[in-house]
């Protein structure tokens, strides 16, 4: 294990220490908590919008907590759900009176820490609201099952339904915004590499030399199934054919794409995915509204990649135009 | 045979020991399946447990097991984090305002911790979850009543967790894994092993001590 | 080698159409050429910036094209200089009257090749300014040698006298003030794993299990030594000793920080450097005006950092703080 | 023995040949001290001049060199290719107009290639750089005239290749490794062996010509 840290048990610990530290203006910790919120928190007559989950994904979440996104995000241990109590402290912090809503990616561990959460603020008559995320259509939709994963997906969740806080929507509004940008976003991943929780100090899983994982989670959880490394093409191909017919879309519908980053994967492997990803677009007559291409939900030091694509109707689309001041999305 | 907060307080350091031994353990068997924290989850938890109750007395086993209960709540997080949480909660108010229990009482109580872990993790017996080892033991122990072999608990633990590994998982962060989950046995249900096993041997000590 | 990639000898030219295609509405490329240029380029009134240098250090230089930054990023094969008729391309799209300054990290092959083609600029009378960055303190600096490198530092430098040239700054005025940059900008790096130039097909050099390289460049060209792997809190304060003393910072300047990662190192770890990094800089008694935590000069999938100071005096504070709008910096 | 633009298109494909040939020993070299590209950059321009110069007739050495030069300049990138395109550029202007030259008139030339190399790299001998190649071949070329054995160019370039190992790098990349770099070839002056063996085989195989 190679990493830049001190004591592989302080790694949150530190992490966080080192953005307040960076980002001061913007971001301030609650005292003996792991939650960040921005720094002007709660903000009078603003839903408050709490996102998070383990750590290990960054920049995600605290890099998308400032105004137009969230109000606070709360970091567990490495791909570790944060507890009830840290969930609660986010909430009351960011509650104005016009009630919070929470963003879950959706695994057993955040989705109950986080019900958990919302059962002791409404016991102290805060309203809450929750969205659970579930983009990931590397794996199969069944309601016996957890169903599916949230991952890349997430972020725009987060910038859509903050921009409709940000104007001043209700809680329900926000809600509903938010449930609709997950109905209608889906991603796909994959990676070529494994990751290390600092702590446990050995790889998550193990790939040949010349293997890669299919439908890869964000958490070094296998996925589909390991294969041959492919070609750029192919990949793009593969991940792009399973979102756009799980979508379900349509010629001429518009649409925001996202290509994010794992970890260690190199900008430039990004754009040449991207490349093929937009040339699929062109070919089923998609309109592409927006892209983004980069690092916005990763998995520790993992390369490889995810492939997001979200529907936009009006309402989403000005409501991804809205600008926002964050450390990521601006 | 009676159980006390003493009893309670030997029950988590043994199980402390055992998870602080096999970490790395569960974590093997949490990389193979899911993401490979089950070991530290539990392990900080623990740790935390004992350290907390160590310092303290108390008056029941009620304030006992929700402390307990409140710190694994605060500390593992992940799936674990809330379930185990929720049944020591359950043990808490099942047990509340008792000194002590004997076993048809404490079966009664792990009874309703099992229905909290399955409500607040909706899974049922064969989902490949904790739920797996969980169930039969508290049918056992409802059964056998003051009539407890101790070995029984132990060896009926090890090998319901022995059937996880046929198991298809569908809840937890196995269940993402769809048909390549058979074949690992599951995390959770192994650290519940150790937490039965870690019990019985408390028992096991109590009964010998009445006996001498 | 795992790269998500189609043929390691069209990287860049993929990449290049990726970029495109993401940004159309940003940047557009120079037919037939490897260069990207702001979409509105030449802007009316306005000295022109080049930037650019061997691919392989994404989001360097693309990145950073667009208002109040670049005018246009020249790219070279991965970590290849780019040739001078590609450099003279950009050098004309973006003069609009006013002049065009290159900004060219010092390595052999750029110098060379920007002066070529400045040659051939000023021989079709465009005025035409040069400067050097080299703030990498890892590398002995003598008026015999090829003198330092520049590494990351040169964002600062494209941000500063981007912001200056978009004000109307004339050449000679922009030329200063990115000169007071590079002679107040100091930077030096490490890396924890190689990387591998896609065409060359395995890693540029070997590190051992428990080995780093302190002083590392941004080419996987060899640093000062290796060691062994120290913890984050050690690795900063060597950088961070080295860079300070360097520049010789006295109690209450104040300084801009940036903490660059080199392609595969989580932002988890730069913020624990950062933490470190802080410390030091408060213990020192120097001003932390602003920090930059990320990815601004990478080494494609190389693990390691770097770190940057800058000194500010209050014409590069407001410099600093002049917003821009580019995909990286905004 | 006299030098024509045919003469120059088998230099080139010579030289090509062994470019593609050693690309890897010449990155390899570059990867120990350097950033690994030579070879690649290397193995690209040269092929794309024999892609250049063989569609094409040239009238004289000038417009031969000229070609040489500019597509050196505008595909190789680096260090080397402004260096190696600046050599070919200053050979085309010294044989500007003839259809054939000397050996005299070509040490000439090629003395004047060697100090367009040191201007525009500002190199001097014993840097560790292509110069270190460069200047004792050029030495050589004028001093020897037409009465050059070309085995002697071939076994010069080597020697001078191999003392590059124990030079301290001033100029090019390697300059930053500092002590570092001794113990290592340059890959710049290996690169050059290979364009003085190419040239001095085409040599041979004219003074074979002529004397059969
Ligand atoms: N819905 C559920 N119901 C019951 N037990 C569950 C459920 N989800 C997960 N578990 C248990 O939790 C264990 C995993 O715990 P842990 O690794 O600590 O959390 P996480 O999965 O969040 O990383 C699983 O092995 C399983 O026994
Ligand atoms: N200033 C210089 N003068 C002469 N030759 C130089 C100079 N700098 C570099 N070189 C030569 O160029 C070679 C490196 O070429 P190459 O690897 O293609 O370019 P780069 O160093 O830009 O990656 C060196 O081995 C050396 O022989
Ligand atoms: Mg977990
Ligand atoms: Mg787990
Ligand atoms: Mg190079
Ligand atoms: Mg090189």
């Amino acid at each position: 294990m190679k990493k830049l840290i001190n004591d592989p048990n302080q790694v949150v610990k530190e992490m966080l220490e080192g953005i307040v530290a960076a980002h001061p203006r913007r971001l301030k910790q609650l005292p003996g908590t792991s939650v960040l919120v921005r720094s002007d928190a709660p903000v009078e007559g603003k839903v408050g919008l709490v996102s998070g989950g383990g750590s290990g994904h960054e920049p995600s979440h605290a890099g998308y907590v400032g105004p137009g996104m969230l109000d606070a995000a709360v970091s567990g241990e490495v791909f570790t759900s944060p507890t009830p109590d840290q969930i609660f402290a986010a909430i009351k912090a960011v509650d104005s009176g016009k009630g919070v809503l929470l963003i879950i990616k959706n695994y057993t561990g955040d989705v109950m820490n986080f019900e958990m959460a919302a059962e002791l603020a409404e016991a102290e008559g805060i309203a809450v609201a929750k969205v659970i995320v579930n983009d990931d259509v590397a794996v199969e939709d069944s309601t016996y099952t957890t169903g599916r994963r949230g991952i890349a997906g997430t972020v725009f969740v987060h910038k859509i339904a903050g921009a409709a806080a940000e104007q001043g929507a209700s809680l329900e509004e926000v809600e509903a915004v938010a449930n609709k940008v997950i109905a209608n976003v889906k991603s796909m991943g994959m990676a070529l590499t494994p990751c290390t929780v600092p702590a446990a100090g050995k790889p998550g899983f193990e790939l040949g030399a010349n293997e890669m994982e299919i439908g890869m989670g964000i958490h070094g959880e296998p996925g589909i199934e390991k294969t041959e490394i492919k070609t750029a093409e192919d990949i793009a191909a593969a991940l792009c054919g399973k979102v756009l017919a799980d979508l379900d879309i349509k010629e001429k519908e518009k649409t925001a794409v996202m290509i994010n980053g794992l970890g260690a994967t190199p900008l430039m492997e990004l754009y040449i995915v991207y490349k093929k990803v937009a040339a699929l677009l062109a070919e089923n007559k998609v309109e592409v509204h927006d892209t983004f291409v980069g690092e916005y939900m990763t998995s520790l030091e993992m390369a490889g990649c995810s492939v997001t694509i979200l529907r936009l109707d009006e309402q989403l689309t000005l409501l991804l135009e809205v600008p926002a001041d964050t450390l990521v999305w601006k | 045979m009676t159980f006390d907060a003493a009893c309670g307080k030997q029950w988590m350091i043994a199980m402390n020991k055992t998870v602080q031994e096999k970490k790395d353990v569960l974590t093997e068997l949490d990389q193979a399946v899911g993401d490979g924290d089950h070991g530290l989850n539990m392990a900080r938890g623990f740790q935390e447990v004992v350290n907390k109750i160590d310092a303290n007395e108390y008056e029941d086993l009620g304030s006992f097991f929700s402390e307990v209960g409140m710190t694994l709540i605060s500390t593992v997080g992940g799936a674990s984090g809330p379930l185990y949480g929720t049944a020591f909660i359950k043990l808490a108010a099942q047990l509340k305002g008792r000194k002590q229990a004997d076993l048809p009482v404490l079966a009664a109580a792990f009874s309703a911790a099992l229905e909290g872990i399955k409500a607040r993790g909706r899974a049922e017996a064969g989902d490949k979850t904790m739920v797996d080892v969980w169930e039969p033991i508290v049918t056992h122990l409802l059964k056998r009543g003051e009539l407890l072999q101790v070995e029984e608990l132990t060896r009926l633990a090890q090998e319901k967790l022995e059937e996880t590994k046929n198991l298809h998982a569908k809840k937890g962060r196995a269940a993402y894994l769809g048909k390549r989950s058979i074949g690992h046995l599951d995390p959770g249900a192994a650290s519940s092993v150790y937490l039965f096993t870690a019990f019985a041997d408390v028992l096991k000590g109590e009964i010998d001590n009445e006996q001498s």
